[in-house]
């Protein structure tokens, strides 16, 4: 697709140049997006391990293995850890600064010395965070007033960690979309962008719009708790739904910052495994942002019980079924490029096809919570907790393994072992399916969520979600630590291996320093897999 | 186990109906999907490494199908959810009112009839119930799987809903709002009667109360109200602390309280704090307890006491 | 780098328009100073919106030179504007038409 | 190698030229005063329910607020503005000197606007009002703090661009950083445009 010029100067990979320095004060995107990755790597590994433990309290009805408040406390901090510090800044943070300058043919992000520093925002954010867990917040990750503005716990603290986090994002998001506008290479119109581009254009958008309001919610329940003012407060004339009205105009399009990047990498992952351009570009590409407008509409769908009007809840609810039309629209057209294709069961691929699976049930238990009759039964019950997680693992975290599987060879210029990556696979998804899928029934049944202990009836279903996430955690564990066994490896990836068209597979793995050696000059689009008809040139 | 709990009110039939309806709509989609994801994978399997593929970039046809398809399968699930959502929330005329307070951690009742109770409720088969709820401190969820209803209660503001209790028997009511420490203890039941059993607890022979339950022993009868009145949410019977301190071996301990005097728990102490929780607080405990003045009998007290001189 | 950066033919507002500008700012603010020493009831929010909008209008377009930016750079500085409008818009619809009024 | 590494370490050169500087940092600096909409949009929709909510506790207190102060501060922030428009057009015509000089009286101007806000919450405490007195004085000191704290980031940005400036760090064919300079500065006067009606004047 590109008339790529042969290298003319020395081939330096950007991995190259070791030290302390190198790395903390680098202003370059890929060693940025490793930084990303390392940080947020960790913190889904430390949430994912309470998840572990709450699950293992669960395993029976008492509270035998921890105490009711120190449950209350893993359920926030798990929620808080992987919300805020793994899923937002997630793909769109580490994949994003590692592949929009490479994708769309420029050497680096608009404004490198602010992409460190939106990283090191970040890392202060965490710290903020982490100096919070001397007496943690009991809150759960939605900060919900009263009791966020009420209990003895650390609420300040860690809302104001999540606070100075939110600068990181916005910072980023406003650093990809200039990127995206003023960086392409000659030749890379619009329309002949990446997915992923498209995906995290739309991505940064809502970071960098929805972001600030969360940022002022958190402010005023700091001044809630430390001033005494009484936004919130009913005894002094505030009003507790108006919180979640505020919370959700963020938290509701913040879904869509962590789902939006991971449906560009399963578009960016289909189409190179089954040598087929992807089936309805440009239906994907709009879709993107039209998911991205309608999150912003469609907030108040968190909120049916919580004593909104029932006008607004009949509007809002209108307005969420609106936003299933383009996920579907995506879901076929996903489906509809594996038609006729040459499909290798790559495990990238195996993720990318996992998450249409898992991510169609996600989807479609949406439209539950989205029925307002439905809802009344189902809010705040197992349910959501299961919808959540098919969207969020189902749908993010699989995309996110999907990308380091997909990308681990250009990125560090290493192999990882297949057979391993592909029993990792199994592992994941079978484990993931036992955890997640019973909490439908408990919901259903009326299990509430939150819940340190459970009346008995639940106890076989609870038990049976116990065993699966152990699963999970068994194919997390030998997944991170194939991935990093192949760091270590002997057997340098080629340049291509999977015989891609898009702009990063073109650059030696891993990639130069400056990325291209000399800017190149883009012909075509980045799916012109498989054999064109002469009308269709 | 059904997939879904009994149907026990007039609207959890209507809910199910909706319910049924997306699920059969979601199944049908689901195994679309699927089905065709996993015979596409199996039957374009790459066999050789020279494949040839061929340039399909899309069809405007199948797009425009699967747009307008599911939009309007969309658009009817969302008028067939506000439908019944309306009946929800209408309550009708004729309906009685019962004011519910939700407070960390129980749940108290305040009848049309001037009745009191605590974490049960009692309601008359088939006949249209409206509840006026309301918080005291932070805010919880008003959940009843069987009847399928649900509603938040905030501090500061009133919210209702209504329902006709169709089957006699009692259920869970569950807080479904996070609320603290206690939240998943904050259960209670709703207890629905036959409109004759019901005459007889409306004229104030509470169920508790009569000649079954009164001849208990007293320690048994205690036992019974400690788990009914939900003392369970905060007072442990283990020695381990909860919101509140144990029960066990709680009868004749000595200790400090928060304005520095000291307490011996004999029956006056007792007595005392459950009547008048918030006068003496035992150092290191927040005075969040409610009065149980009016929700409990002297009877009934002195069954809990006769209850807490049994754990040693 | 990109097809965009031909045109960034630079304009340059003269020290004419601010003063113009200028004026008729403070014109602005003493009117809608003096307005709010008489009562209108509830046109008094409405005719200091107005002003207001009117002020900043001015401000953006001139002070900041959006007259002269491209569609991009009006997209982003509008829309902005329009969410907040749907967060005002919708938070005030969810509290006034609650059933049991506060 | 080494010629390389000391490439990178120079800050991952983009060789841009200061036109296309100008358009990226000119885009960026519009998406961040589109964040900044956001950050007090917060603010605003609080005001917008509770004023709706309690028109007579917003008609009440905001009469203890001082308009005439809120005027001065208006001019001068006004004034500024028109001061800073200036500096931008100088610096573009190559005039380092009045565009160093406009920045300056900015910056005095800026600070007189802090001054005059210094005496006006001195006041307030004086009468012992305080951000929990009632919903309305929690609204005014988040929102005028919320801004007080932007123009004193604005200063100091300002005051980094005005001493540049009389460096000669700019001219007419490089004068980016004044320009994004001038861009957050005016945002400040915007917001306050705002503020001063509906906290001083229409309560």
């Amino acid at each position: 697709m590109a008339n790529h010029t042969v290298a003319t100067n020395v081939y330096v990979p950007f991995l190259e140049q070791k030290g302390f320095l190198s790395w903390f004060l680098t202003t370059d995107h890929k060693r940025i997006g490793i930084l990303y990755l390392i940080s947020i790597s960790l913190f889904f590994l430390i949430a994912g391990v309470l998840a572990l433990l709450m699950r293992f309290e669960l395993m029976t009805p008492m509270s035998d293995f921890v105490s009711p408040h120190t449950y209350n406390v893993l359920f926030t901090l798990h929620g808080s850890l992987m919300v805020f510090f793994f899923i937002v800044p997630g793909l769109a943070a580490s994949f994003g600064n590692f592949l929009i300058p490479l994708m769309i043919g420029a050497p680096d992000v608009a404004f490198p010395k602010l992409n460190l520093a939106s990283y090191w925002i970040y890392i202060v954010g965490a710290i903020i965070t982490l100096i919070a867990l001397l007496s943690p917040a009991d809150t759960g990750w939605t900060f919900y007033t009263p009791y966020s503005a009420t209990t003895d716990t650390d609420v300040v603290m860690i809302t104001f960690g999540v606070f100075v986090l939110g600068f990181s994002s916005i910072l980023t998001g406003m650093n990809f979309i200039v990127t995206i506008h003023k960086m392409r290479a000659p030749g890379m119109t619009w329309h002949r962008l990446p997915l992923f581009i498209w995906a995290s254009y739309a991505t940064a958008v809502l970071q960098l719009l929805a972001t600030p309001v969360v940022g002022i919610t958190l402010l005023m329940l700091i001044a809630e708790r430390s001033l005494g003012v009484g936004f919130f407060d009913p005894a002094k004339g505030g009003d507790p739904v108006l919180f979640q009205n505020f919370f959700w105009f963020y938290s509701h399009p913040a879904v869509y910052i962590m789902i939006i990047p991971a449906m560009g990498v399963i578009s960016e992952i289909i189409p190179v495994f089954a040598r087929k351009p992807i089936f309805g570009y440009k239906a994907i590409a709009y879709s993107s942002l039209g998911i991205a407008f309608i999150s912003f509409l469609v907030w108040a769908h968190h909120m049916f019980t919580s004593g909104i009007s029932e006008v607004a809840a009949t509007i809002f609810s209108f307005l969420t079924f609106l936003v299933a039309i383009p996920t579907a629209i995506k879901v076929f057209n996903w489906t509809a490029t594996l038609y006729k294709g040459s499909i290798e069961l790559h495990s990238a691929m195996l993720y990318a096809l996992g998450f249409i699976f898992l991510f169609t049930i996600g989807g479609l238990t949406g439209v539950f919570l989205g029925a307002l009759a439905v809802d009344i039964h189902l809010h705040d019950t197992y349910f959501v907790v299961a919808h959540m997680h098919y969207v969020m693992i189902g749908g993010t975290v699989m995309g996110f393994f999907g990308a380091l599987h997909f990308w681990y060879p250009k990125w560090f210029g290493k192999m990882f072992n297949e057979s391993v990556a592909k029993l990792a696979w199994f592992l994941v998804f079978v484990g993931f399916n036992i955890t997640f899928f019973p909490q439908f029934f408990l919901g259903i049944q009326g299990m509430p969520r939150r819940y340190a202990t459970y009346p008995e009836e639940f106890e076989s279903l609870m038990a049976l979600s116990t065993y699966g996430s152990w699963i999970l955690g068994l194919g997390v564990l030998i997944m991170t630590v194939n991935l990093i066994k192949g760091l270590f490896s002997d057997e340098k990836a080629p340049q291509n291996p999977y015989g891609s068209l898009s702009l990063e597979w073109q650059v030696p793995s891993p990639p130069p320093t400056l990325n291209f050696d000399k800017i190149p000059i883009v012909t075509d689009w980045t799916y012109g897999y498989g054999k064109k008809k002469e009308v269709d040139a | 186990m059904t997939w879904i709990p009994e149907a026990a009110s007039n609207l959890a039939g209507k809910v199910d109906g909706v319910l049924l309806v997306i699920t059969l709509i979601s199944i049908f989609f689901f195994v679309l999907i699927s089905a065709v994801l996993i015979y596409f994978a199996v039957k374009y399997r790459r066999r050789r490494e020279d494949e040839e593929t061929p340039y399909i970039t899309g069809n405007e046809t199948f797009e425009i199908i699967w747009t307008v398809i599911p939009s309007i399968l969309l658009i009817l699930l969302f008028v067939y959810g506000y439908v019944v959502y309306k009946d929800m929330r209408t309550p009708p005329k004729d309906a009685v009112d019962i004011t519910v307070t939700g407070k960390q951690w129980l749940w108290t009742f305040d009848y049309y009839n001037g009745k009191k109770t605590l974490n049960e409720l009692y309601v008359k088969q088939n006949v249209p119930v409206r509840m006026i709820m309301r918080a005291d401190d932070v805010l919880h969820s008003f959940f009843i799987p069987q009847f399928r209803v649900k509603q938040d209660i905030l501090p500061g503001r009133y919210t209702q809903l209504w329902f006709i209790p169709t089957k006699v028997g009692t259920f869970d009511i569950f807080c479904a709002e996070y609320c603290g420490t206690g939240h998943s203890a904050m259960l209670g039941k709703v207890i629905v009667l036959s409109p004759e059993a019901y005459d007889i607890w409306e004229k104030g022979i509470g169920m508790d109360d009569g000649a079954a339950v009164s001849s208990l022993p007293p320690a048994e009868l205690g036992e019974k109200i400690y788990k009914q009145k939900g003392c369970n949410a905060c007072h442990s019977l283990d020695g381990s602390v909860v919101i509140g301190p144990s029960f066990k071996g709680l009868f004749g301990r000595t200790g400090v309280l928060e304005n520095g005097k000291s307490y011996t728990a004999d029956e006056n102490y007792l007595i005392a704090s459950i009547y008048e929780p918030q006068e003496e607080i035992v150092e290191g405990f927040q005075p969040v307890m409610p009065s149980f003045k009016g929700i409990l009998s002297e009877n009934e007290v002195d069954a809990v006491i006769a209850f807490i001189k049994t754990l040693k | 780098m990109s097809e965009h950066t031909h045109s960034q033919e630079k304009h340059i507002t003269s020290y004419k328009t601010y003063f113009i500008v200028w004026v008729a700012l403070m014109v602005l603010t003493f009117v809608t100073v003096y307005i709010s020493y008489l009562d209108f009831g509830q046109l008094n929010i409405v005719i200091a919106m107005v002003v207001a909008s009117i002020k900043a209008g001015a401000v953006a377009l001139f002070f900041m030179h959006l007259k002269f930016e491209d569609s991009i750079t009006w997209l982003f500085a509008l829309f902005p504007i329009a969410l907040l409008f749907l967060l005002i818009g919708m938070t005030i619809l969810d509290t006034f038409t609650r059933i049991f009024p506060i | 190698m080494e010629q390389a590494n000391m490439d990178h370490a120079e800050g991952h050169d983009l060789h841009l030229t200061p036109e296309q500087e100008y358009g990226i940092s000119k885009l960026g600096m519009w998406l961040f005063l589109g964040t900044e909409i956001m950050l007090f949009g917060g603010l605003f929709a609080a005001y917008a329910i509770f004023r709706a909510k309690y028109p007579e506790m917003f008609l009440e207190s905001h009469q203890e607020l001082n308009r005439e102060m809120g005027a001065v501060n208006t001019c001068i922030l006004i004034f500024s503005s028109l001061t800073m428009a200036i500096g931008v057009t100088a610096i573009q015509r190559g005039k380092q000197m009045l565009a160093g000089i406009m920045i300056l009286v900015t910056i005095i101007c800026g600070l007189g606007f802090g001054v005059v806000k210094y005496f006006e919450y001195g006041a307030k405490f004086a009468h012992h009002i305080y951000p929990d007195t009632n919903i309305f004085f929690s609204l005014y000191f988040m929102m005028t703090g919320l801004h007080m704290l932007h123009v004193f980031i604005g200063l100091a940005v300002l005051g980094v661009i005005m001493v540049l400036t009389f460096k000669g760090k700019f001219n007419e064919k490089y004068s980016t950083p004044v320009e994004m300079g001038g861009l957050y500065w005016h945002l400040v006067d915007l917001v306050w445009i705002y503020l001063f009606p509906l906290l001083y004047l229409v309560g």
